[in-house]
């Protein structure tokens, strides 16, 4: 197992690489860092003197990827690619282009989101195997149909009404909840409540339908007829035999997605005004700021990466008879 | 409880799908089953012996209705029951194996919990105590290591060691009636004797009533005391084994009965020119472990065999699963890349061959797979089907040349010329493999290698594909590599046998020599294994 | 399963109730404000941009000056009260004075032929010190604490509040100094580093020297001189600037010119502390009223009161009408009013508004006004004579502050290019034509509900040059009709447009209609991009968008590569010269090799020698018939779309006094007052939370619960039906 | 002289009359094969199957004729010798709009009202100035007298209503001729085609008098919005699976039939392209791509032109990150597919690699590309909306959903609230996303190996 881990994270390595190509190809084809010194330089009275400075400070006065003045191996490295995107390879982020540290940034701005992400993850999670359960219970049935097209209905509705209609109605029409901001004392919780609910609610459509088929599939297997068989009743039979065996699929498709929990939810973020890595990501975009872009773009994909190891480590954890190699 | 009574008896089931316009799946099917004694249920796929057990203990699956009938049970009917006291029935009283042990046992959780379950909902016995039971039951099944087995997970037991945890299952709260849903139609031969003898010493000993449903009239005369047969939902022939099997009332029970395999004549042995000589093959595959995925272990598939075939001959390569014989079959026909030693056909090399120096071998060597539904390419018509190897092997045949050929080949292969326009999925089972059949022949080819071509088939399809096979060697002189894991069928059929073991040849010889005198244990062993139904 | 359901549902319920219960306890449930300490008077604000930079040498946006000018001090500020904008001393003790000298440094008269520099002396506040800070604090023996050789030896101190010691510290004419190098210290990419350079001698000199020079982390700019600026002594210092330049004084009045502590800029350089973000353009340390106690991103930002702030009494005099609305009922007491400001960034205007209507913040905004043209109805009634607040916000006792801030929104044409530009009486007549169809009274009516007024030249209202009524109008594009300028009609623009060459928007010769390009960042549609383009075609003119980002826009500007563009200046001071030189051809990006503000790359030599006049002059009224002159042409030459001028109504909560806004100054967090009683007493009533929604979708989920579980009973208790009815 | 229109090709109308033929194309090979038909059957067969089918395609006809552009002519002036053109780009959809598209009024106005929806500053006889909702230029400007209202309403809905059945009527004759099948529900198919029918005479007819669903800020049409934004929904569904489909079965395909170095750079691009977050990936493209489009306006002759290369960038990005998804599952299939029997059975007949992946493999996969397809559709669309409101998505000259919500939010919070616009984007994406969603259950049942065994057993 250890080997196998360690194989994979050294073949993180070309992909991280791949990755960081990616961004950089994506920004600088287009924008010149000078484009990028006068964006961050402000409005008024800019000197091509600071323009200069600015590129010249940020380590954007290298050429891009080849650099044909350098010598032997340092026509690769001496280049921006090379200085800014592997640095990162150390997890060491620098600076943004407004000179903020980004690592420090990152840090704490992973509470908020993690706050808001965790808890709709996993409650949601917990909602839609409950009721996926309940549906299978009345598999065939009147009630699976209507729970069926009803599912449907809910997740053909856009993520946005959910937020848009909840935050109205809660927030604004009913005043239970604080319409957005964060605390990062225990008091966000009061924050949290509706953008975790309205996670939850618009996650059911899509999450409850999808288990309810993995649950059907197992609930049709073979050893559920062996455990209805032995006299277990129905509901034992989905407790104990239906939901460990449909568990395996929901991993991959779960366990991945833990990493990136870190990354935050967009969406929530901003309307709720949680600032989280998510509007941090939002920001930085819209800014154009390629320090953060490209920081944020290496650790979802390092996330990203982690959750592919971390569903293979489960699988063997949840299924006896997968073994890594 | 008095021997003569019936635990169990079903009076006039009926079952039908739930869409009303499908004929019913069973018809007024009634039977009773005796303590101590074995009834098996015969007939052939979708005769409806399965629905018959599932409706009984009310395990039908949604899409089936129950429209009429009684199950008497202890006297009273199950189908008044409510589903709660059903399940105080089920597993206590009325236990149940199936088919696949490795899909009917839940691969998550250890053995000795699903044997656990069992008794947790039956009995009272504390912790200590069932775990002494489970140990019990695991060795009375004949598992060995019950102590430590008790811990294992399904997948790591064998598939026979499988079949006996649904035993001990079945047994743990040692329930009157045990229904067996095909036990052992899964497994290797030598594997369903022992399970056939540990069901049949349960029924002694217990005074179990064992409801068998099985496909296999060899399996039926081995084991059952009474037997009935089932065609298209109902039970056509009830009575004694050896009643039923000396004098069958009825056509179709005749036909079962004669399908089984003549085991005393056999096919001579000649010793022609060798076609195919086979010298030292191995085929290994490596396994890969660690950081850099080096190459750690090979696993030999086929290690270091000798064959020949000779024109016109047919050679059984036989053996269990997992011995090496279809890896032999895909060696020749290069599909699979050859380790070391040499194949050689008609004196020519041909291990080492390009894919491209290959392809005028091609129209020599062809290949009729196992099973029929996959080994069509579902979305072509069966006229594309058969001419894509007269295209691709550039016969130069034109348009209507190739169509006449088609149409020639199903005939040959008793199909209709209409059939070219159709697709696979229209066809039977026997019907596709007399298909692939033809495809094979399209080619015109010399030798062919049948992999296992017969054991998707019901035992009557069986038999007139066998025969199809047999009449071509005659017509065309072919010579077949006829890989199969079934003694039974070998002798009518192959000059020759050679009988394989864990990727080596272990006997080889003459078919009548090597099925009478066997000189290796592990011959007699499969031997012995095979049902017979002439003793 | 249903059972488990159940109890789920009991749990959520239970768990409901309690959170129900602790919310209950402490107020409203939707109180988004950290609890206060008993006896602290906080107030709630917001901003509604992330922040980029507080160092006051670097900043220069609005949004940051929030902030920054609540923090750091001048030696000059603007009278808080009174207007027209008139300038008092802040840290100065009074008004420097002014020599002029000629290049040997000798003194001049100020008309003198020979005058070459002009040298202000200001004098200081005696006993003005910083607000507490590590980066004062001193071992006995005089040593800094805070100084560290390492990253390593630091790093225990990650943020402010992990330094138990702060010191206090004299505001000496030095810092003054130190803060003007920090300006002409390339290192600090100060926006006015180009700009001061024409002013202040030696300024780039000293630039120059200090670019070359090695550093490795503090560099103390103490060591190297510069020419135009000296110490006078402890509280005096000069500052040389070329030429005359009477403006001066106004930036004398923005933060660029605040003093900064070389101790503060030594501390924030030790090893390390940038990686903590821990760097003067986040931690700010002034002299002001407040400081910054917090910044960060989750909470936001928190201004405290400044223990050792100077005795500053809130102005006894004020405009007229400041009385009767109670603005000078505060005199002569000490300020700041307030112990704590806490300001959160509210991204979007929407949230900021609810909030401030659910009495959570104290005034409508805080950079921003945030009454959307959405919410404006709900807030205003437009009565034939003016704006006044809706029955609804005077019930809650809501009050506006109107601002009105000297700007102006325009659309430029490019003189260089060869549709819209040139200077021939042929484009004067297109222009103007365009000008008169573009028509801005139904722009503000439609998406500012007439918060803002049309403009009818460069000069916005307040500044000198400015005139209303008839004297004011712009005589080509408006007519004077019933006391009251009135747009000239869409039958002179065509008429123009026809002289001009393009009758019914065609080319006179071709046939060719003429289409129009017009440069914006905003992107191509919506209702403000339809409105436009709707108001070519009224002439027959068809107009299109070349949207691009801000970056490129700039460059297309500065290349002359536009046509149309929408633009707008925010004045720094209230002089028209900063109106006027946005016309300067010595402005345009050609002539100065640089950014220039002239984007309309105006050029009329008539023009600019008016301007070089009126630049040097003081408020006169010789200057003003100069300034009538030079807007005249720019009128008749009409290189701009004349847009309009801002009006902003702020709202502010009852409880909040002392809300006067100020159009140029941001300073005024010190000068307002809260009643926290009345504020706690209207938040409850205006926040009592609806609960029945609450019990209904607990009711739901049970109602959906209860058939699940009845169906698992009959599930249980099924028999084989069929056989059933048949035996029965 | 010239034509009084001159079309305008846009990329994407290009693309998307492409997809059509060949997907149409691609059917009727597929209904050749009789297991396929026998699937199309089962997901026909359903009376949900035929509703979808008949409402998605309603959106996709409207989306198809909304992509056919062209320029009107200016009226030709004394002088002029070659025709100009309008720099306003219409399509053919607008003809059949009438005039609710031009229709517009000063600013917000309520559906079916008369009034706008804000106070003005009126003047009256007198000179005297007052404020209040003034009447609507074009909304029920036919009527003499507004107390009519009513009455006409009624007989106007009659009127288009009944217009529509007609057309209804007609096209369900023409179904009627056409089709032989008897066993399929083609009531249920009559019945949608005779709703829809009737709805949408009903809409364009009183939507040309009235504003069905009111106006928004600057007065435009919130129906006629709505229903431009069929376009881009349909478009954005269909065309970013589309365009990267081509690489996406290349790719998976070889990658799974050649495995070894092929299969592991493949592997390597799909894992290197899903570990970039999508969000991030998308936004740094399109704002990028953006950056490229407003660099080159020499490309670009009209206003949509540029909207439409944004468009069709976001396509290809929405493309790229859902590709890798798609490609994997390919990959899977193929590997199970080299492995069956008849492609054994072909490599023993010779049959050259291309000829396998041509005639055996590629085949085999297509139900996976197809239940793709259908799966991705509704999601993308959705995504438009999020992608739209982030800032990120369509031009906001075009007119789209995404882009009527992220308007309509700040209208959530006004006083009085302004619905319509979000309803009006709600109820149009909310049929076609729960229609799409049904039918691609159906299409998922029918065609997927695995459920069809569920059901079979």
């Amino acid at each position: 197992m250890l080997a196998y881990i360690i194989r994979r994270l050294l073949y993180a390595i070309p992909i991280l690489i791949g990755v960081n190509l990616i961004t950089f190809i994506l920004f600088f084809v287009v924008n010149s860092p000078q484009d990028i010194a006068r964006a961050h330089l402000g409005e008024k009275y800019v000197t091509q003197d600071a323009i200069d400075h600015w590129v010249k400070e940020k380590g954007y006065d290298n050429p891009l990827i080849y650099n044909p003045n350098a010598a032997g191996f340092s026509k690769f490295t001496d280049t921006i690619f090379f200085h800014k995107s592997l640095s990162l390879f150390t997890f060491d982020f620098g600076q943004a282009d407004d000179g903020r540290d980004i690592t420090t940034d990152v840090r704490t701005r992973m509470g908020p989101s993690l706050a808001l992400a965790i808890p709709t993850f996993i409650v949601g999670i917990w909602v839609n195997i409950c009721v996926a359960l309940i549906i299978v219970m009345f598999r065939g049935t009147r009630l699976d149909k209507a729970a069926v097209v009803l599912f449907v209905t809910l997740m053909s509705i856009s993520g946005l009404f959910y937020i848009i209609g909840g935050q109205y109605l809660v927030a604004t029409l009913w005043k239970l909840v604080p319409i957005s901001g964060y605390q990062t004392s225990l008091s966000a919780w009061k924050f949290l409540i509706l953008p975790v609910a309205i996670g939850i609610v618009s996650g059911i459509g899509l999450g409850a339908r999808w288990y309810r088929t993995l649950f059907l599939e197992a609930a049709d297997q073979d050893f559920a007829r062996t455990a209805r068989a032995k006299g277990v009743s129905e509901l034992a039979v989905l407790f104990r035999h239906v939901l460990p065996n449909a568990l395996l699929p929901i991993l991959t498709g779960v366990v991945v997605v833990i990493p990136t929990l870190f990354m935050g939810s967009l969406l929530m973020e901003a309307f709720f005004g949680i600032p989280g890595l998510g509007s941090y990501m939002l920001d930085a975009i819209r800014a154009q700021d390629f320090a953060i872009v490209r920081t944020m773009v290496f650790v979802g994909s390092v996330l990203y990466i982690i959750g592919l190891i971390l569903t293979d480590i489960s699988y063997t954890i949840a299924d006896p008879r997968v073994r890594l190699n | 409880m008095d021997n003569s009574a019936p635990v169990l008896s079903v009076e006039n089931l009926s079952v039908c799908v739930n869409n009303p316009q499908q004929d019913p799946i069973l018809r007024n099917v009634s039977f009773q089953l005796n303590p101590g004694e074995i009834f098996a249920l015969v007939g052939e796929s979708g005769s409806g012996k399965s629905v018959t057990s599932l409706a009984a203990i009310r395990l039908l699956p949604d899409a089936l209705k129950v429209t009429q009938g009684k199950v008497l049970f202890d006297g009273a009917d199950l189908f008044h029951s409510t589903e709660r006291e059903m399940t105080a029935v089920r597993g206590n009283r009325v236990a149940m194996i199936f088919q696949e042990a490795l899909t009917s046992l839940n691969p998550v959780q250890k053995v000795g919990v699903q044997i656990e379950e069992a008794l947790l909902l039956h009995t009272q016995l504390n912790a200590r105590a069932r775990r002494e039971k489970i140990i019990d039951l695991l060795s009375e099944v004949g598992l060995p290591h019950p102590e430590t087995r008790i811990d294992w997970y399904p997948h790591q037991l064998s598939g026979g060691q499988q079949q006996r945890v649904m035993i001990a299952i079945a047994l743990a709260c040692e329930p009157d009636i045990l229904i067996a849903d095909e036990p052992t139609t899964a497994l290797d031969v030598t594997i369903q004797k022992q399970v056939l003898n540990l069901i049949r010493t349960l029924a002694r000993t217990r005074q179990l009533a064992v409801l068998l449903i099985t496909h296999d009239m060899g399996v039926v005369r081995e084991t059952a005391q009474r037997v009935g047969v089932m065609l298209r939902g109902e039970i056509i022939e009830e009575g004694n084994c050896e009643q039923i099997f000396r004098h069958p009332q009825q056509e179709y029970t005749r036909r079962l009965i004669a399908s089984l395999p003549n085991q005393d004549n056999f096919l001579p042995s000649e010793q022609p020119d060798h076609l195919l000589t086979i010298k030292g093959l191995k085929v290994h595959f490596p396994l890969r472990k660690g950081i850099l995925q080096r190459i750690h272990v090979w696993t030999k598939a086929v290690d270091d065999i000798d064959l020949h075939i000779g024109r016109g001959e047919t050679l059984a390569l036989v053996g269990e699963s997992g011995c090496g014989k279809t890896t032999t079959g895909r060696a020749i026909l290069r599909l699979d890349q050859i380790t070391s030693g040499t194949i050689s056909y008609n004196n020519q090399h041909i291990h080492k061959l390009s894919r491209r120096g290959m392809l005028p071998l091609r129209r020599r060597i062809q290949v009729i797979f196992q099973d029929p539904y996959s080994s069509m390419n579902p979305r072509m018509t069966v006229q594309r089907i058969i001419e894509e190897g007269m295209v691709s092997l550039k016969m130069d045949l034109s348009h209507e040349q190739r169509e006449a050929r088609v149409i020639e080949l199903l005939e040959r292969v008793k199909l209709e010329p209409e059939h070219r326009f159709r697709y696979p999925h229209e066809f039977s089972g026997g019907q596709r493999q007399r298909i692939a059949i033809a495809r094979a022949l399209a080619v015109s080819p010399e030798l062919i290698i049948c992999d296992e071509p017969t054991s998707a088939l019901d035992v009557s399809t069986r038999a007139e594909v066998l025969s199809l096979l047999q009449e071509l060697q005659n017509e065309l002189g072919v010579s077949y590599l006829f890989i199969t894991h079934d003694l039974s069928i070998i002798p009518q059929l192959a000059h020759r046998v050679a009988v394989m073991k864990d990727g080596k040849i272990v006997e080889t010889g003459a078919t009548e020599d090597v099925l009478t005198k066997p000189r290796q244990n592990y011959t007699r062993e499969l031997l012995s294994a095979v049902p017979r139904c002439q003793e | 399963m249903p059972v488990i359901g159940m109890r789920a549902a009991n749990q959520f319920i239970r768990s409901l109730g309690v959170t129900l219960l602790l919310a209950g306890c402490s107020g409203p449930w939707n109180d988004p404000n950290e609890p206060e300490k008993p006896g602290e008077t906080v107030y709630y604000g917001s901003y509604s941009s992330r922040l980029q930079h507080l160092d006051p040498a670097r900043s220069y946006s609005a949004e940051e000056a929030l902030f920054i000018d609540q923090i750091y001090e001048s030696p000059l500020r603007y009278h808080f009260l009174k207007r027209p904008y008139v300038l008092e001393p802040a840290l100065a003790d009074s008004m420097p004075s002014v020599r002029y000298l000629d290049k040997e440094l000798q003194s001049v008269s100020a008309q003198s032929p020979d005058l070459a520099f002009s040298l202000y002396t200001i004098t200081l506040k005696p006993d003005v010190f910083y607000q507490p800070h590590p980066a004062f604090a001193q071992k006995s023996d005089g040593v800094p604490l805070y100084l560290f050789e390492t990253k390593e030896a630091s790093q225990h101190f990650k943020t402010l509040s992990d330094f138990p010691v702060s010191g206090k510290r004299l505001l000496k004419a030095e810092d003054f100094i130190y803060g003007i190098k920090r300006l002409a210290d390339p290192a600090n990419k100060s926006p006015l580093l180009g700009f001061l350079s024409n002013y202040i001698d030696g300024m780039s000199e000293f630039s120059q020297t200090v670019k070359d020079v090695p550093r490795d982390q503090w560099l103390d700019l103490r060591k190297f001189s510069l020419g135009g600026i000296n110490v006078v002594d402890e509280r005096t210092f000069t500052i040389r600037i070329k030429g005359k330049y009477p403006q001066f004084l106004y930036w004398l009045a923005m933060h660029f010119f605040a003093p900064i502590p070389w101790e503060a800029d030594r501390f924030y350089h030790n090893p390390g502390f940038q990686k903590r973000n821990l760097t003067l353009d986040w931690h700010p340390v002034g002299t002001g009223a407040f400081m910054m106690t917090q910044n960060d991103p989750n909470k936001g930002i928190t201004l405290e009161r400044n223990p050792n702030y100077w005795f500053d009494p809130y102005p006894s005099e004020g405009a007229e009408l400041d009385r009767e609305q109670g603005l000078l009922e505060d005199a002569g007491k000490p300020m700041p009013f307030i112990d704590r400001a806490t300001f959160r960034l509210e991204k979007e205007s929407l949230p900021q508004w609810s909030k401030f209507m659910q009495g959570w913040y104290d005034r409508s905004g805080d950079d921003t006004h945030n009454i959307s043209s959405d919410n404006f109805d709900r807030a205003f009634v437009v009565s034939g004579s003016g704006i006044d607040l809706s029955p609804d916000m005077k019930q809650r006792g809501i009050n506006i502050s109107t601002e009105i801030k000297p700007s102006i929104y325009y659309y430029g044409f490019n003189m260089l290019d060869p549709v819209v530009g040139g200077y021939s009486e042929k484009k004067q007549k297109l222009r103007q034509a365009i000008t008169i169809a573009w028509n801005m009274e139904e722009f503000l009516e439609i998406f500012t509900n007439g918060r803002g007024q049309a403009a009818m030249g460069p000069i916005p209202p307040g500044i000198p040059g400015y005139k209303e009524g008839k004297a004011g109008i712009n005589p080509y594009i408006y007519n004077w009709v019933n006391g009251q300028p009135e747009r000239k009609s869409i039958d002179e623009a065509k008429r123009l447009l026809a002289e001009a060459g393009y009758p019914n928007g065609r080319d006179a010769e071709t046939g060719k209609p003429l289409v129009l390009y017009l440069d914006t960042t905003g992107g191509s549609s919506g209702p403000v991009a339809d409105w436009r383009r709707r108001q070519l075609e009224n002439i027959g003119v068809q107009l299109e968008y070349r949207t691009s980002d801000y970056v490129r826009f700039k460059e297309k500007i500065r290349d002359g590569n536009t046509q149309l563009f929408g633009w707008g200046w925010l004045a720094d001071y209230p002089d028209p010269e900063n109106f006027l030189f946005l016309l300067d051809s010595a402005q345009t990006s050609g002539n100065c090799k640089c950014d220039g503000n002239n984007s309309t790359n105006y050029e009329n030599p008539e023009f600019d020698k008016l301007f070089r006049q009126i630049k040097v002059m003081p408020d006169s009224p010789q200057r003003i018939a100069l300034l009538d002159k030079a807007i005249d042409l720019v009128r008749r030459d009409n290189p701009w779309i004349w847009g309009y001028h801002t009006k902003e109504y702020y709202l502010n909560n009852s409880w909040v006094y002392n809300t006067k806004r100020h159009g140029i100054a941001q300073d005024t967090l010190k000068y307002l007052r809260i009643d926290t009683k009345q504020r706690r007493q209207l938040q409850r009533e205006w926040n009592k939370p609806v609960i029945w929604p609450l019990i209904t979708i607990a009711v739901i989920c049970l109602l959906i619960v209860l058939p699940a579980v009845i169906a698992y009973r009959r599930r249980q208790n099924m028999r084989v039906s069929s056989v059933q009815e048949r035996e029965d | 002289m010239d034509m009084m229109l001159k079309p305008v090709i846009l990329w994407t109308d290009v693309l998307i009359w492409l997809l059509v033929i060949s997907i149409t194309l691609f059917l009727s090979q597929l209904r050749k094969n009789p297991e396929s038909r026998e699937q199309w059957h089962q997901v026909f067969s359903s009376r949900t199957g035929m509703v979808t089918f008949v409402i998605i395609l309603s959106y996709i006809a409207i989306a198809l004729i909304d992509s056919l552009h062209f320029r009107k002519a200016l009226p030709p002036v004394p002088g002029q010798n070659t025709t100009y053109y309008s720099n306003t780009v219409n399509s053919v959809l607008d003809i059949f709009l009438g005039e609710m598209g031009e229709t517009k009024e000063r600013t917000y106005s309520a559906p079916f009202s008369l009034k706008s929806y804000a106070k003005e500053n009126m003047t009256d006889e007198s000179g005297h100035i007052y404020r209040d909702y003034p009447d609507l230029k074009y909304a029920g400007s036919h009527l003499s007298d507004n107390s009519d209202f009513s009455k006409d309403l009624l007989i106007q809905s009659l009127k288009g209503a009944g217009k529509g059945l007609f057309i209804g009527l007609l096209l369900c004759a023409l179904l009627k001729v056409f089709t032989h099948r008897q066993d399929l529900p083609w009531s249920s198919a009559m019945v949608t085609i005779l709703l829809v029918c009737t709805l949408l005479g009903w809409l364009l007819h009183v939507g040309n008098l009235y504003h069905v669903l009111g106006t928004d800020k600057a007065g435009n049409d919130t129906l006629y919005h709505s229903i431009k934004g069929i376009r881009t929904g349909v478009l954005i569904g269909t065309l970013a699976t589309l365009i990267m489909m081509p690489i996406a079965i290349t790719l998976g395909i070889c990658a799974g039939y050649f495995k070894g170095w092929v299969d592991d750079v493949v592997q390597y691009l799909y894992t290197t392209l899903s570990s970039i977050p999508g969000i991030l990936l998308i936004a740094a493209a399109i704002l990028q791509f953006q950056v490229f489009i407003d660099l080159n306006p020499d490309f670009f002759e009209v206003g949509l032109e540029k909207a439409d290369a944004r468009f069709l960038g976001l396509c290809f990005i929405l493309g790229i990150t859902s590709w890798a998804g798609l490609c994997r599952l390919l990959r899977a299939e193929t590997l199970k597919i080299s492995q069956l029997p008849y492609v054994q059975a072909a490599h023993a007949f010779g049959v050259s690699q291309v000829g396998i992946l041509h005639r055996h493999v590629l085949p085999n996969v297509m139900h996976i590309i197809l239940i793709t397809f259908v799966l991705d559709f509704s999601g993308l669309v959705l995504a438009e909306a999020v992608l739209s409101y982030i800032g990120v998505g369509v031009d906001s000259t075009m007119p789209s959903w995404g882009n009527m919500i992220n308007l309509a939010r700040t209208e959530m919070s006004r006083e009085p609230v302004v619905w319509w616009n979000l309803i009006g984007a709600f109820a149009f994406m909310f049929t076609l996303v729960l229609a799409a969603n049904l039918f691609s259950d159906l299409v998922n049942d029918a065609f997927n190996p695995k459920k069809r065994q569920e059901r079979g057993a």
